[in-house]
């Protein structure tokens, strides 16, 4: 027990390790598919102990055959278990999306619900030093994808609640997390919690600006925020957590307020989820002043220099605001 | 199976995809006609509980599991009396209540979803199998391998079973596939496999038999090459490539007419019996017609139902 | 030689096979790696002739194999060939994503200039009863991919314009055509002729309201134009051709006459093409009356009524139309 | 390739890699020791004009087939002076003009490339081959049996190198590939293969001279396994999962050591050979090591250069 009544201290790991443990143990048709997540523990040591705990049969670790892993995930899903499917990086997930798009999105369509696949893609998306094949945020990809519910928790407390509800949600679920949100820790509910699928929240109450975000994300516009208060100028943080199906009533009545809105995500602004938020919230309220923010239009090298110069940043995200409010 | 179940099953399917045949306008279809006795043969091997998968070469596979006919006919005329209401269509029929998981039309798109149903048999383990039936096409792409390789190491219950017609579109197997035997792709992985004749329904069925009973021993998978036919161009909508002579040998491999001559030859089947059957299937398939055609197309508002 | 001097009249499908024949003609490098597209001459016999004038060493049957598919070409390109990969549907082109988009797109980029995959993955989008996974659009995916050319003809002319310059161009270029414009002809120049990549071009002059589009849908505008006319409505139609870079300022330019953008596209609203389009469109010239048109948010089923739900067409653009001018 | 040569490029990655992880700031690497006979051995038979490609574990590769240490160090320090600028970096080695086409980190990424580079050379038809190495958990991906299918297929002059560790980062080769033999994957499709000790360089070296003969005659393709060992852990950012007992015994393989004895044992070297080799040899790195160190970072503004 920390500080914090009622909340427990978790590593970003421990909190989706403490979710899928939970699922596991109240429900024995949940099971765990990737590579290395067995005695090794998953490449974040995410899913440490639940080996032991569960066994071989329930933790399988897998030959590197990233499409065959989420074809099996979605065959034993439709049979009646609940498999997490652990893609190490979302760059593999390019090798999933056949069984993932083609057949676990539109089983329950095209069957006119006699097959449904509830799973879990659990998959690590942003940049660390690990260069271009390794870096991309393809968050967008999916959020078009008609079936497919997409989660992505920017603090322990929604990595363990986000996964719990994806863990329980009767259909294919992308759930992103980040490689920079490894190294924290956060304030976890002590008691079972479920983040509901489907809702943003709100991180930091504002009044001349809504920054809509998601993931890592959020941090680089918190900090932003900070600086951008000590000017006077007052940001609503928006965190999305759900991508797919997007929220954009907590968007919208932000924006409503704030009259202006800044998008900010680290993978690609062409066609992105900014671009997306933008034009929905405006079709909810009306023209608002917009800027969105996102990686530079280039892949993400593994060098520091070019990694940061890359990568979306409090000093870009302070320009995008000061231009939409100028 | 008895015989003339098993004759009847193949008939039936032959017989399903003429009457098929004369509804044009709904689209183009994929047709299962020289490959009957692959569908039947591994059917005839399968219990209740077992599941099948296939291309999106459907027909067979869906007839001889025992899908009520009416009900093939009408989704695959988009029918809303069809199991899927219409929304499958060709290419996807399923009705994985009664053992028939589905189709899935994207090539070698169903192998390692039959895997993971098949490791969801495993969990359960109540001795149920995963039956997959993909085709020759289907054997160059790299979801065999991992599929393979997996439920070798998993000893996952899964039968894969290549309906080899000889013909990916219009490309020969040979040019699209280097291994001698297609069942030799088992070899490396020790997974056993063998390959028979798959315009013999016994002998199909024989080594299905033979290999379910490792499988759902629990021995892991299985491979299974069945060199059929393919008597009509690769759809309905497809130019046929073959020559009138070359054709002439296809249609001479006629699993149908094949067992209907031997179950002749040692009488447990006369002239009279034929016709029986002839008949007995002819109804079938007309009721089958009237029933989807009876049957209306879906509401629009069905194109946003069941999504997510 | 047709009525119109200096054209003749040819299939879409001839029109891309004019393209491939003259550069294969001209430059030995260009190679032609498919399923069935050698003596079967490609599904919509798009390559028909080739393989009797080119010979089985350059016009190749592939097994169904997209991923290696797309990685030979790849590896071809780098090493100095010009292939253009056949995959047959969009749907399948996500068996090809990794070579393309972790090798290809970023190839350039990663050694410094020293490799680049001058290849063109020539594939076939949207709905004509195929069903669910044979009908998709997935434009907007690649869109967002650096180091990606996208290319979408609405016509023969510039199927064999478009080609040809994806042909000459020195990075991977996705050419992306459609099913329904298959079965149509159209007048394509005599003579030897570029599309260039990156124009957009104003098929249909108007004052009322934009409509910026792209492939078959370009169709669909116009005819929605022309019922509009009846009503007095002028609309100015942008077909896109380019998708990646996107000629924004021609849709721009158009819209600051205009003051109303309707965007078009067959795939999938969310984070698609046309919520790029408006968002650049507007950063450009300020907010205008915006509204889009794409599939609804389910499958595409093979269902002629199912399918005619969730496909945009004439009404639903008027409809659109109407709203932003209302 | 001369006895003495072949030490020293081995030499030359085991000491490399030392002097490169006396720079961990940079970010983690992936180290080739205890691999380097495979690298050597495989590049020992390449020509000039022929291609190599690697899995992300590319620093053995590189620098075998003779990519200048200095410009090796830079790119993997991030440095302007690396043949990509710093912009590859680590897993994205490449210097095509010497016959190093690259590295590749996407696991499997990089064989049906090199199956691509390999067409190109037979279109060419100038005796030219390609070589891929990847690892044993490559193998179990589709890319492998898609690949090996088309090459058989087009007889490409293309030789596919397994470097077999014995483990995919945590996960033992045993628990993620089926195969008694990774070269049994080649046999299905008739492509010859063989497994050789990949710690004896010469084995690696003959295996491949054997192969290239026919791969260049235009035989088609060959898959050489190379069983090997990893000296660290996957890599200098990932635990290590083995026990000090299992370590010792997987040091005990050195591929220079036994290589050394042996050259010593019929006396083509002499330890006062062995020691000058090495003080060569540490003066190259050493001088890697500060060209890179001299060497700039790239400026902010390379990060939109190259990009289409
Ligand atoms: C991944 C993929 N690539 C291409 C196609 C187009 N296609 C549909 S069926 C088919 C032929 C498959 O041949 P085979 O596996 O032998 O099955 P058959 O049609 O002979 O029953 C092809 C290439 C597809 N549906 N999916
Ligand atoms: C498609 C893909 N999946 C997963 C990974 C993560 N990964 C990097 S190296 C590696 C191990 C590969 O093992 P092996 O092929 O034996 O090569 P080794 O590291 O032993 O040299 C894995 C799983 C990756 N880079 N690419
Ligand atoms: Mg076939
Ligand atoms: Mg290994």
């Amino acid at each position: 027990m920390s500080s914090e009544a009622g909340t427990i201290k978790l590593f970003f790991r421990e909190a989706i390790a403490r979710a899928v443990r939970e699922e596991m143990a109240g429900d024995s048709r949940v099971i765990v598919l990737g590579q290395d997540v067995g005695a090794f523990g998953g490449s974040y040591k995410e899913f440490l102990g639940l080996y032991d705990q569960f066994g071989a049969a329930r933790v399988r670790d897998t030959p590197v055959a990233e499409a065959a892993m989420v074809g099996l995930g979605i065959g034993a899903a439709a049979s009646g278990y609940r498999p997490i499917v652990s893609i190490t990086y979302m760059d593999f997930l390019m090798l999933s999306l056949d069984p993932l798009v083609n057949y676990a999105a539109k089983a329950r369509f095209k069957t006119g619900g006699q097959i449904t696949a509830p799973f879990v893609v659990k998959t690590t998306a942003g940049a660390k030093g690990q260069g271009v094949a390794h870096s991309q945020c393809l968050e967008a990809w999916l959020m078009g994808v008609p079936g497919l519910v997409v989660v992505a928790p920017s603090n322990a407390a929604d990595a363990y609640g986000l996964m719990k509800s994806a863990l329980r949600h009767d259909g294919p679920v992308v759930f992103v997390d980040h490689k920079r949100l490894f190294p924290s820790a956060g304030e976890v509910p002590a008691a079972e919690t479920f983040t509901p699928i489907g809702q943003a929240v709100v991180r930091r109450p504002g009044e001349h600006v809504t920054i809509a975000t998601h993931g890592y994300m959020v941090r680089t516009a918190m900090q932003s925020a900070e600086r951008l208060a000590r000017d006077g100028v007052s940001c609503e943080i928006i965190d999305l957590r759900t991508l797919a199906p997007l929220d954009i009533d907590t968007v919208a009545r932000s924006v409503a307020r704030t009259g202006a809105l800044v998008t900010l995500e680290e993978g690609q602004l062409t066609c992105g989820v900014g671009a997306e938020v933008a034009f929905r919230a405006q079709e909810a309220v009306g023209p608002v002043r917009v800027a969105r923010v996102g990686a530079l239009p280039a892949p993400v090298s593994s060098n520091p220099v070019l990694e940061a110069a890359a990568l979306p940043d409090a000093a870009r995200v302070i320009q995008a605001v000061r231009r939409v409010l100028a | 199976m008895d015989p003339l179940a098993t004759l009847k099953s193949m008939l039936l399917i032959r017989r399903f995809e003429a009457a098929l045949n004369t509804r044009p306008d709904h689209g183009f279809q994929l047709y299962s006609s020289g490959a009957e006795a692959v569908a039947v043969g591994v059917c005839a091997a399968l219990r209740p509980g077992d599941q099948l998968l296939s291309s999106g070469r459907s027909i067979g596979p869906a007839l001889a599991r025992g899908i009520d006919p009416r009900l093939v006919m009408a989704e695959l005329l988009g029918k809303t009396a069809g199991p899927a209401r219409g929304k499958g269509g060709r290419g996807h029929l399923a009705k994985p209540d009664q053992g028939f998981f589905g189709a899935h039309p994207v090539v070698a798109g169903n192998i390692s979803i039959a895997a993971g149903a098949a490791l969801a048999a495993q969990l359960e383990a109540k001795g149920r199998m995963v039956a997959c039936i993909f085709g020759d096409g289907a054997s160059g792409a790299g979801a065999l391998h991992e599929t393979l390789n997996i439920a070798a190491l998993w000893r996952l219950p899964l039968l894969l079973v290549c309906d080899n017609n000889g013909l990916s579109v219009s490309t020969p197997r040979e040019a699209a596939l280097a291994p001698a035997r297609l069942s030799d792709l088992a070899a490396p992985f020790g997974v056993p496999a063998a390959s028979v004749d798959g315009t013999d329904v016994e002998a199909v069925q024989r080594q299905t038999e033979t290999f379910a009973v490792r499988v759902r021993a629990g021995d892991g998978p299985a491979f299974l090459e069945c060199r059929s036919e393919r008597f009509f161009s690769h759809s309905t909508a497809t130019r046929e490539t073959r020559s009138g002579a070359v054709m002439r040998g296809v249609l001479e491999r006629c699993p149908i007419r094949k067992y209907a001559a031997k179950l002749q030859a040692v009488d447990t089947l006369d002239a009279a019996g034929v016709a029986r059957i002839e008949a007995e299937t002819e109804a079938v398939v007309a009721e089958a017609l009237a029933f989807a055609d009876a049957s209306p197309y879906p509401d629009p508002a069905e194109a946003l139902r069941d999504v997510v």
